[in-house]
């Protein structure tokens, strides 16, 4: 009788029958996104993000490394000149997020550790313009720089 | 439950005698259509729901990654390879990585071989995990898709703790990888080998001996060994025949030679035992990680760093290092030379052939998509089918588009 | 685009960090499209027969396969089928010229377990060498590629009943594809390679029947013509498309579609 | 009733017959109101349960963003589908495109006014209801057709060509078990059936999914199943080979009066499972519990009938949701071997067995033995037993007709190289 067809596939029937109902009695898993926000790793590659010095000055030096590592082409666009001290000054940083494929390249080879990757994937906006971001909108303040360093376990920006 | 005695079932493909004699009926099917699995066409001649030919058009996805490499350079090439097969875009990455470490003759640290071992196991458990929903969503089953797709989001989490990524990971670098394993995801991954069996077992429970299910797919797109490689089938597709061709221990790369598994194989070859071998290959993989995860050289990351922190000089032994950090990528320029290096991937044989010329960009590269092959053998295994038998066949051999066109 | 390449740079970075517009042209010493020197100033040191016979009408000129296989080193495995030998001595090739000379032309590679093989059932393949993971690489004459590569997959010797890929290869020079294959029974590799006469090469279909998409493949993307293919059609691009596009001298029409070299 | 609405009309002053011919339009009013409301608002429910169900066993939370638990969401796709463009193409056959929803709805909410759900509340008392249930559920396939041939569209007429075929095979094992019922009450009358089930005094023993052969109720479910379409019957519509099936060129409101119609059918065939298997309106213990209780108020007890008749109901929907959550689909050639080598000589031995038992009911002057506090005569458990032995031998032949190795021979191997 166990190999008959009609005996066992009822049995079978039944028994995936029953293993689908024991699911109603579980949790749900899934996260009822905009009330709940998923739990996301610090290496998440979020929105691109310019750290600054301490005192919020600029930490980028301008060295176009970022900008020449990105697959997408002239995503990265930096214009500097440098001061009478010869140090950098930015004139202009802007990343086109809508075209960013969130690879992480241009945060791996920044020699400064300056451009860096922020949990915010929300990222969505009604122009492609507004999803140009310019230094203003890129750069974190002095504090929060110096909270991401903490978090993760960059060293802490000294003069 | 009936049997499809009625119709040819060689996959020759024989056709019914008919008396009556009615048009045949072109369908497409596709580009957009919910089980092509991307965009693809298939222009098929029904004769009633008997498939007479089928012809697939593929190329509606080709986004020429090859011409791209021309124009990038290696590092700035990498992100993008990600989507060369994006299910299981780390065998992507290691066939890409390989070639150009077997070029410059990069030593590739043990610690490192291990964590890309356990990423590619892992990603071949979440490919075949996807492969097993969709595929129970093409006979009409529908909660097995969201059960797989929850372990699948376990292994992808685990994966945005490593890469930060959930599935463009870009994670290997040449000579390396781009960071050591976070603090405790050594754990977090031992917790998901105890749970998972279990899961996999359910899974079993609905599907693999329902009457329905095995009406479906027993008997049914039966590849000969010989055919299958004559079409160039590779991966569980060709095992499922009975062909024990497993590169992982045929030609051991990465660190396969030093853990063990067995290889599934099936008998028949038909839709049934590519199932089987498919659902064992993920079993397979979870032993696999599973020693790789005891066996890690270095231990866990918080001993490495601790031991490392107190000077313990063996703590340099590991040598985890990522070269991303050594060489200028930026600049990278390889010696000139060419490799191809096929690995395993969970569709067969996923290769990279790459030539370089001594500049950062590579000269060519070739993508060789397993898919690709196993398409091919599509309107052999059609011909004289029934139409549904187009969702059982097409869903075993585990087609994924933008492999295909790359 | 424009704007950026007036941004002066970093000091630091300056030096290594090169324009790579001209490193392209540096760095890869390959003959100029224009260059009209004929195969003959080749033939000389390298006579094969079939391909010497045919004076260069078509786009492509034909190469012979042992000029490449001569510089191709056994040492440097590497450096086989480089488009740099085909810099021809006296007309073109100037920038390249200098860098070349330096080097002391490797010794020609040994034959390997396959060449032997093919050589004794009287193939004339030509060895490259391995490459550099390790699979070893032959150059056949198109003239009996078919022929070679059925004694390849029947012959109990080699068993090389899977054909992994087809890729094609443009040299500038001369198209070439290599055929990478693969055996199930003793899970060796081998690579073959074939330049394209005329752009045209025999299909291996009859032998494999995998080769049928692949030649397709390289047909749509490089133009390779393979003789006695049943169905030669674009499989990739659209049917209507023009051109071939993974040939070097492709031109992208479409200016979005163009790369922004930085 | 009629007495109160006579006397009614009578203190009023107005004729007898101008009352009834009043009487009767404002029935019909009402009924249609109640039946269109109860449709209605039960195939609402029931999109919105299926939902909820589907959700729950993949550890889902379902619909929940519109009203309380999500209770509005069907309402808002409604609305949505009642302001969607009417996509029209000129290649269309318009009288065909636009008939087949209307032919394939209005069949299906007319049985509902058929069901008793009350001894009281029924549309219809016909006496050849049970026909006439049948013959307006298989009316419903000609719209399906009509869908598959009116839309010029391959995969719909596909569709289309599949649901004729398929409700050619599955009707006859449907209306066979549904005539086995029909023999052992003695009437085609829905509500007769009910009362005969309910008049054998042994409550949940008596139904017929039990008293008569369980395999009829079974044979009927499986065919009922396949006369709505539902998972693993659902061919007509296999959105992985047919993209839709015959409502693929469907949008708008068209499509909405399929997407309704499908679930109504669904409530249908379960409410006459209930009727005709389960009771009806009936406890399980036989009669009312309020009626047992001694309370004698009317409107409890309709309320009582109405609540089990629903409640019955509702348990088949929610198995049926169950099935289409575990099950895949069946193949074309599977599905109608399934039916005519299957369940048609399945639901013929069934029809034999049934009437050899109403024999055995019809006989007197047995012994009884007492069994469940009851005498149950001799040759009906005798009856009942050999026929037992007869179903598990005639499953077992047709097992071994089907016989086939179940357990494929995977080997797992070492590789030595």
């Amino acid at each position: 009788m166990t190999d008959n067809k009609v005996l066992s596939g009822i049995v079978e029937i039944g028994r995936g029958m029953a293993t689908v109902g024991k699911h109603l009695f579980r949790p749900p898993v899934t996260l009822e996104y905009p009330e709940v926000m998923p739990e996301l790793s610090k290496r998440f590659h979020g929105r691109l993000c310019l750290l600054t010095k301490s005192s919020g000055e600029d930490l980028c030096i301008g060295c176009q490394a970022c900008a020449r590592v990105c697959p997408c082409g002239d995503l990265i666009q930096i214009e500097m000149h440098r001061d009478d001290k010869k140090q950098p000054v930015i004139d202009r940083f802007t990343i086109d997020i809508g075209r960013c494929i969130f690879c992480g390249n241009c945060t791996e080879v920044c020699p400064v550790d300056c451009i860096k990757m922020l949990n915010d994937f929300e990222l969505a906006d009604y122009s492609r313009e507004a999803l140009v971001l310019d230094k203003s909108g890129l750069s974190l303040s002095g504090e929060e720089s110096d909270k991401y360093r903490k978090e993760h376990g960059l060293e802490p920006h000294v003069e | 439950m009936s049997t499809t005695a009625n119709f040819p079932t060689t996959s020759q493909g024989v056709f019914l005698e008919k008396d009556i004699d009615t048009n045949d009926m072109v369908v497409n099917i596709g580009p957009q259509h919910p089980s092509t699995h991307g965009v693809l066409r298939l222009i098929t001649t029904l004769d009633g729901e008997l498939v007479k030919e089928i012809e697939p058009v593929i190329g509606y996805l080709h986004r020429s990654k090859e011409k791209m490499a021309e124009s990038r350079s290696l590092f700035q090439y990498q992100p993008t390879i990600d989507r060369v097969e994006y299910l299981s875009s780390f065998f992507d990455h290691y066939a890409f990585v390989a070639a150009l470490e077997k070029i410059a003759d990069l030593h590739v640290p043990k610690r490192v071989q291990y964590i890309r071992m356990i990423t590619m196991e892992l990603n071949r458990i979440t490919s075949h995990l996807l492969w097993f929903g969709t595929y129970l969503l093409d006979l009409g089953a529908t909660s097995p898709m969201f059960y797989a797709f929850r372990e699948r989001e376990k292994i992808l989490s685990l994966f945005e703790d490593l890469t930060g990524a959930r599935m463009m990971y870009n994670y290997y670098r040449f000579g390396g990888v781009v960071a050591d394993m976070p603090e405790g995801w050594l754990d977090k991954v031992r917790a998901f080998l105890d749970e998972a069996p279990k899961r996999f077992d359910e899974y079993e429970a609905i599907v693999s001996k329902n009457p329905i299910f095995l009406d479906r797919t027993m008997g049914i797109g039966i590849i000969q060994p010989e055919v299958a490689i004559q079409y160039g089938v590779t991966g569980p597709t060709l095992r499922a025949s009975g062909v024990n061709l497993d590169q992982r221990k045929a030609n051991p790369y990465c660190c396969y030679d030093e853990v063990e598994f067995d290889v599934p194989l099936g008998t028949k070859g038909d839709c049934y035992d590519r199932f089987v071998v498919r659902m064992q290959e993920m079993r397979e993989s979870l032993k696999i990680i599973r020693q790789a995860v005891d066996n890690m050289p270095g231990g866990d990351t918080a001993d490495l760093n601790k031991r490392r922190e107190s000077g313990d000089e063996t703590a340099n032994d590991v040598e985890l290092q990522t070269y991303g950090k050594k060489i200028n990528l930026i600049t990278y320029k390889p010696p000139k030379g060419e490799a191809m290096v096929t690995v395993e991937s969970p569709r067969g044989f996923l290769g990279c052939y790459m030539i370089t010329d001594g500049t950062p960009k590579a000269y060519r590269i070739k993508w060789r998509g397993a898919s690709f092959s196993n398409l091919s053998i599509l309107p052999e295994l059609m011909r004289g089918r029934l139409f549904p038998d187009l969702m059982s066949i097409f869903g075993s051999i585990d087609v994924i588009l933008p492999e295909v066109d790359r | 685009m424009s704007s950026e390449n007036e941004i002066d740079k970093p000091q630091e970075q300056q030096s290594e960090t090169v324009t790579p517009e001209p490193k392209a042209e540096e760095q890869q010493p390959i003959e100029p499209k224009e260059v009209k020197e004929p195969v003959s100033a080749e033939a000389g040191e390298a006579p094969e027969e079939a391909v010497a016979e045919k004076p260069a009408k078509p786009a492509r000129k034909a190469v012979t396969p042992k000029a490449s296989a001569e510089e191709g080193a056994a040492a440097e495995p590497s450096a086989d089928g480089e488009a740099k030998p085909k810099a021809k001595p006296a007309a073109a090739a100037a920038k390249a010229a200098p860098a070349k000379k330096e080097e002391v032309p490797p010794p020609p590679p040994e034959p390997g377990r396959y060449a032997q093989l093919l050589m004794a059932n009287g193939f004339k393949p030509v060895p490259l060498g391995n490459d550099a993971g390790g699979i070893e690489m032959i150059e056949l004459n198109p003239s009996e590629l078919r022929e070679a590569c059925q004694f390849l997959r029947d012959s109990d010797a080699s068993r090389f009943d899977l054909l992994v890929s087809i890729a094609g290869v443009d040299w500038k020079t001369s198209l070439q594809a290599v055929y990478h294959l693969y055996s199930t029974a003793t899970y060796q590799k081998l690579a073959i390679k074939a330049t394209a006469v005329d752009d045209k090469l025999p299909s291996v279909e009859s032998v494999w029947i995998t080769a049928d998409w692949h030649e397709r493949e390289t047909y749509d993307l490089f133009g390779i013509i393979f003789e006695g293919h049943h169905k030669l059609e674009r499989i990739l691009m659209p049917a209507d498309w023009i051109g071939h596009p993974m040939r070097k001298d492709y031109k992208v029409e479409d200016p979005r579609l163009v790369w922004n070299e930085r | 009733m009629e007495n109160i609405i006579s006397n009614l009309f009578k203190m009023i002053g107005l004729p007898t017959e101008v009352a009834y011919i009043l009487a009767f339009f404002a029935a019909a009013g009402l009924l249609f109101f109640v039946l269109s409301l109860v449709g209605q608002v039960a195939v609402v429910f029931m999109v919105l349960m299926e939902r909820k169900i589907l959700a729950w066993i993949t550890q889902r939370k379902g619909p929940n963003r519109v009203g309380p638990w999500g209770l509005l969401q069907t309402v808002a796709d409604g609305v949505k589908l009642l302001f969607k463009e009417d996509i029209m193409m000129p290649h269309q056959d318009k009288l065909l495109f636009t008939l087949a929803p209307v032919l394939f709805f209005a069949p299906t909410f007319v049985i509902y006014a058929l069901i008793p759900f009350t001894d009281q509340l029924l549309g219809i008392n016909l006496g050849l209801g049970l026909l006439f249930v049948f013959a307006l559920s298989s009316l419903g396939v000609v719209g399906m057709v009509l869908a598959g041939w009116g839309s010029n569209n391959k995969y719909s007429l596909l569709g289309g060509m599949r649901s004729a075929s398929q409700a050619i095979s599955y009707e006859i094992p449907l209306v066979l078990s549904a005539l086995a019922v029909a023999l052992a009450a003695g009437s085609l009358n829905i509500r007769e059936i009910v009362e005969t089930q309910n008049a054998g005094g042994f409550g949940l023993f008596s139904w017929y999914a039990i008293s008569l052969l369980p395999l009829t109720f079974v044979i009927f479910w499986i065919s009922s199943i396949a006369e709505v379409n539902r998972i693993p019957f659902d061919l007509p519509e296999a959105e992985s080979e047919l993209v839709s099936g015959y409502n693929t060129e469907y949008s708008g409101m068209k499509f909405a009066l399929f997407f309704l119609a499908e679930y109504a059918s669904l409530f249908g065939m379960s409410a006459l499972m209930a009727v005709l298997f389960f009771g009806g309106y009936y406890s399980p213990f036989g009669g009312l519990i309020t009626q047992n209780l001694g309370i004698d108020i009317p409107v409890v007890h309709q309320l009582e009938m109405a609540t089990w008749i629903i409640t019955k109901t509702y348990i088949f929907i929610a198995l049926a949701m169950l099935i289409r959550g575990t099950l895949p689909r069946l193949k074309p050639d599977q599905l109608m071997g399934f039916s005519w080598k299957f369940l048609i000589p399945l639901s013929l031995v069934n029809l034999f067995m049934v009437a050899i038992l109403k024999m055995a009911w019809l006989q007197e002057n047995i012994p009884t033995i007492p069994l469940f506090g009851r005498e149950i005569s001799v040759c009906y458990l005798g009856t009942y037993a050999a026929l037992f032995l007869l179903l598990i031998a005639t499953l077992a032949g047709f097992g071994s007709i089907f016989k086939r190795k179940v357990v494929p021979h995977i080997q797992l191997q070492q590789r030595t190289v």
